[in-house]
């Protein structure tokens, strides 16, 4: 599959999985001959009718209730729920029903979140945030952020037969803006496991989704002057690859902790104790972290711009650490 | 006794359908009050301690008719249902003492019980959230083209969350097989049905999804059996859900360290004489003269069950605290 | 043309009225043309482009019985209650392009805007949320005694979201002072009634909570005005909430990038007919011969203030990036 | 006011405030006539009246909804959340409306919303958790615990008298298991300040809560063995009290940093974040977090200890961390 978009990744990645197993459908506001607010599931209604392609009345809590019983009664569901943010809409069935039945009482919810999120598009407050840490703080969910097509098609593929449930969450800046050629093998990427996009000695970034591409836009700058960085690309949230993250810390003992997320309470303070606790002979100078401010997504394009960590200001930080 | 089998019932005021009735109201009466008014007491239970006490009609009337492919979403108040699939008195004393053979393995609070073997989904302690998974539980009969259906209990306050109109709604629109039973008991904890809802029928709020409902009598066993036929043949043949709203009185406070004061005085009279074992008793004598001996022996057959139980359960050993990080993924 | 004081407008086929109508009508839809087909397409407006074209009888007839002292919760497709309220549609270009001095100061995306002074509440995203929103600001009123109203604005989508059952059922048993505006377009995005709900009148769901309702054609704004009216004399004076259902018509996509295929081609074709700015020009020559200049005289007028306010929105500054991090607290 | 419980003192710093102030008002469930699931509210009613103490439906997303239409039109709502648990229902009002009013129209919102959150009462799964850090994580939020009944009552008054909205977290293990005399004067603790418990040397424990008490009692067991231990309790999670976080960590450059919630996500790693950050050049040691694993609260008693962080824990932790 020739140069693949991370939408159309997604895409095939379901139907591919829909055509192997019978018991994946998928649910969702405008999934039926609209074919999803981003187009994910364009033509699958077409191709797999009705029955396994469900357009639904405006209840993110019913989607994501529904959802699992269905899982219970034997059906691997994905749902979409239109942008991430409305996810808060069904979050007591995501975090108090969906993620503690295997605890409760030993029940698999092989079922899968997926969700648009992320900002760069001058979505507003509503329509742009990261929602990943709410779920990565539940027990019971994993949670997955792809960065390229490749990852977004594996990734995909291995959420809808993962037997928990997955929070399958998709930067909707990347949907149309990445693509890379894909082989035209079922391969899958398995959760937890992280990726080095880029091998480097100096400094490691830490980071995920969007941030991956700034951080790699990044290190080609600051290769420029000598500073040999390692981005490592998580891709799971939740399990997290410690084991990766350790390694990359102890490897260049100088880290960048990078996400689109606000700060307080993001990914990167997690990753802080994470490496301070356990790689902290290794370090060589502060674990810094960049991050969005503690605001609301703003709208307008200067403050957008203003609020998204940028190529520049990890190129700056990371100049700094360098020197440290 | 053991249960006739569901298919031999039939409605009419037919003495085995009374008698294993008045078996399971028995037993979860009884079972209750062991757990609430000695075990409780007694410090062998953990957490708080809710009971159904009045309300055990309900699950009974209603979950005779579940078949086993068939699955429940019981309520707090709801304890027979579970009984009726299956599921021993000893597994439930185990599971409130905490131990580690009871239903969720000391994972999860006392009446939070379920089982995914029998088909019973353990209570969501959300209040409401039960409706939504019902759905998709029943989606799933639909999608394979079975003509198995969906039981789900829910109370008055219940129709108050967004879950229950975005469940009941869906519901409708996807013509799913539930039979939903509301126990309308007047109240949720300490509030009034007129400050939980203007109208006076929680069945008036269902024709806004366009379903089905009718009332009945809560504490006539044969009533809501009757119903629940009625709404099984409807569901069964495909004709979507179906809402049952049985009207009835909590003869307990919320739990056990609720005292109720906030009930008037009379409600509560007015309601302790509609006790539906008794009633279901004077019922079964008018009708076919059924012997005060039967109920006697029935009572002490089912006390043996808990002595027996309680037994049981007190010899089961806690969980391993060893096991606590156990069971939250398949695999990581 | 200013508009009339509301307290001088009578309900009947009063041409003042009539003329009032018609100006915020034509406001609002040259005004959101303006924004999607001209402004949007040449990249100056930012984000997503939504408009109600075909509704806009419904914000006029509703909002024109506001008074200072009144909330108003409008959704997306309401830009004319804004106007009402005395929100200039320079203020609502800036916002739409992201400026300073739009009504958020660029930090909400265009239609997400409203003014806390003319007592707008911005359009609250998640859809059904402004509901139980509404339940609060009537509350205040209640709780201080004043006979002030809200006036709540949402779609038929909205209808079945949790937050809607929740906050309507809160305002009947709290007897608060709303009037509850629906617009059932047929739609909620691609998604038509059929899908959202089983039944046909969304008036039907709101008996559900003993809320008094009626059903107007949501095409005629005189029909709105005078079911506004009562809705508000009924509000006002303490008898609790009140909902209109008011059918019409989405003449647009979802938003500028959709291009309503699922939309069947004899149904826009019959809506497109009822336009209601047309439908209102014709009752005014049908009922007092209106002259059509004056249609065309008060386009001419709209077009001018817009082009003054479009000129004064893109000479806007945007805002400083440096202002990013404020007013997330007040102290911190 | 000699020897007040915790749950007094909340319920006194209400009372207080109401007199004081004709715009505060309580709304939840059972809050009326039953003084509410934990008696927080009782007596209010009788002495307010129902129009100040005011009985809800079960509908936690129309309480905060209804709440901050309230606040937007002049009034101070202090709403009751029957457990911290079930603000999972109202997730949406709260973090996408309640929380983003002033940043995107300047609108305060005076509002307090009050939960009894955390375990130790063997509640299980659904009557335990510790919810704050989805709020902790939610700009335009602040997120407050307090830890013994002076806290309670100054952070409640103080909380009302806020023009932000407050998550006003109560742990329901020390309603009647702390008390102390109180001041009889109209006292507040201000929020995002936080109190050194116990002045030490050599480990700072930075934590929160009824860990505030697990700490001070290791911090007793651990003086024996001569190691002294700060306490620092953090009383507001958000906004941090940053400066004395880093105070204490420069001063004793050994750090343990304790909460009740899990690990992965809970606040623990913020705090690393901004150590591992900010005062990485004093840092003596790996940043230590003790905190519950990663699974949903146990119920039943044998396996609620073992997921509890317990003072035995501390204990070994600290002298661990000493002899490093
Ligand atoms: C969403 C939610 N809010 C609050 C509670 C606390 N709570 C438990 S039972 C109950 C009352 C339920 O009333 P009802 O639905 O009438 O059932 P009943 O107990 O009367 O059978 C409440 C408020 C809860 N469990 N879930
Ligand atoms: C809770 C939530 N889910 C999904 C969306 C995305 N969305 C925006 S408008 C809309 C359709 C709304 O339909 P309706 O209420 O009928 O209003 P209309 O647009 O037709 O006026 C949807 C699904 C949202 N804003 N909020
Ligand atoms: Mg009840
Ligand atoms: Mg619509």
């Amino acid at each position: 599959m020739a140069e693949t978009t991370y939408v159309e990744a997604i895409r095939t990645g379901i139907w591919e999985e829909m055509e192997r197993d019978e018991s994946v459908f998928v649910m969702g506001e405008d999934v039926g001959i609209y074919g999803g607010a981003f187009k994910v599931t364009k033509g699958m209604v077409e191709h797999f009718g009705e029955r396994r392609v469900v357009d639904t009345p405006l209840s993110e809590s019913a989607i994501v209730g529904a959802g699992t019983g269905a899982a219970i009664n034997g059906l691997r569901p994905i749902l979409e729920m239109q942008f991430a943010d409305f996810m808060a809409c069904g979050f007591d069935q995501i975090t108090n029903f969906a993620a503690k039945c295997r605890y409760r009482w030993g029940q698999a919810i092989p079922m899968v979140i997926r969700a648009p999120a992320g900002g760069n598009i001058h979505g507003g407050p509503f329509h742009s945030q990261n929602v990943e840490m709410p779920y990565v703080h539940t027990p019971g969910l994993k949670v997955v952020q792809p960065a390229t097509s490749y990852d977004a098609k594996g990734l995909i593929k291995a959420s809808i037969r993962d037997n928990d449930p997955v929070i399958f969450l998709e930067h909707k800046y990347l949907y149309r803006s990445v693509k890379e050629d894909l082989p035209d093998t079922d391969f899958t990427v398995p959760l937890g496991k992280s990726r080095i996009q880029r091998d480097g000695s100096d400094i490691s970034i830490i980071t995920y989704g969007w941030m991956v591409h700034v951080a790699l836009e990044a290190a080609e700058r600051l290769a420029e002057n000598g500073i040999s960085i390692e981005v490592l690309d998580l891709r799971t949230l939740m399990p997290l690859d410690r084991e990766s993250i350790l390694r990359t810390a102890k490897k260049t003992s100088k880290i960048i902790l990078l996400h689109e997320d606000t700060l307080t309470g993001g990914l990167g303070g997690e990753l802080a104790g994470i490496i301070a606790e356990h790689a902290f002979d290794y370090l060589d100078g502060p674990l810094v972290r960049i991050a969005a401010p503690d605001t609301p997504v703003p709208f307008s394009e200067p403050l957008e711009k203003a609020f998204l960590p940028s190529t520049d200001e990890v190129v700056n930080k990371a100049q700094w650490l360098y020197r440290f | 006794m053991s249960a006739p089998a569901v298919a031999e019932l039939r409605l009419a005021v037919d003495r085995e359908l009374c008698e294993s009735c008045l078996y399971y109201m028995l037993l979860m009466r009884e079972l209750e009050e062991r757990i609430e008014l000695k075990l409780y007491r007694q410090g062998k239970i953990q957490g708080g301690c809710y009971t159904g006490r009045g309300q055990e009609a309900i699950p009974v009337g209603s979950a005779l008719h579940s078949r086993p492919g068939d699955w429940l979403t019981p309520s707090h108040r709801d304890m027979a249902a579970l009984l009726i699939r299956g599921i021993e008195p000893r597994e439930i004393l185990a599971q409130y003492m905490g131990r580690a053979t009871g239903l969720t393995h000391g994972r999860d609070g006392n009446m939070h019980m379920g089982c995914a073997r029998r088909h019973c989904v353990p209570i969501i302690s959300s209040i409401g959230a039960s409706i939504p998974v019902a759905g998709g539980l029943a989606f799933a009969m639909q999608y394979r083209g079975e003509d198995n259906v969906v039981f789900n209990y829910t109370g008055d306050g219940a129709s108050s969350r967004g879950d229950w109109h975005e469940g009941l709604n869906m519901a409708a629109v996807m013509n799913l097989p539930i039979v939903y039973l509301c126990n309308n008991n007047l109240y949720a904890y300490s509030t009034p049905l007129d400050k939980q809802m203007k109208i006076h029928d929680i069945a008036d709020r269902v024709s806004a999804y366009g379903i089905p409902s009718e009332i009945v009598d809560g504490n006539d066993v044969l009533a809501i059996y009757g119903a629940s036929e009625r709404a099984v043949a409807h569901v069964r043949s495909g004709n979507g859900p179906y809402f049952i709203e049985c009207k009835t009185f909590r003869m307990s406070g919320h739990s056990a360290h609720d005292p109720a004061d906030y009930v008037p005085e009379e409600l509560r009279a007015q309601w302790l004489r509609k006790d539906p074992i008794l009633s279901l008793q004077k019922r079964m004598v008018e009708e076919f003269g059924a012997d005060e001996q039967v109920f006697v022996d029935t009572r002490k057959k089912v006390l043996e069950e808990i002595d027996e139980a309680v037994n049981w359960a007190l010899a089961q050993p806690y969980p391993d605290p060893a096991t606590v990080e156990d069971n939250v993924y398949e695999s990581i």
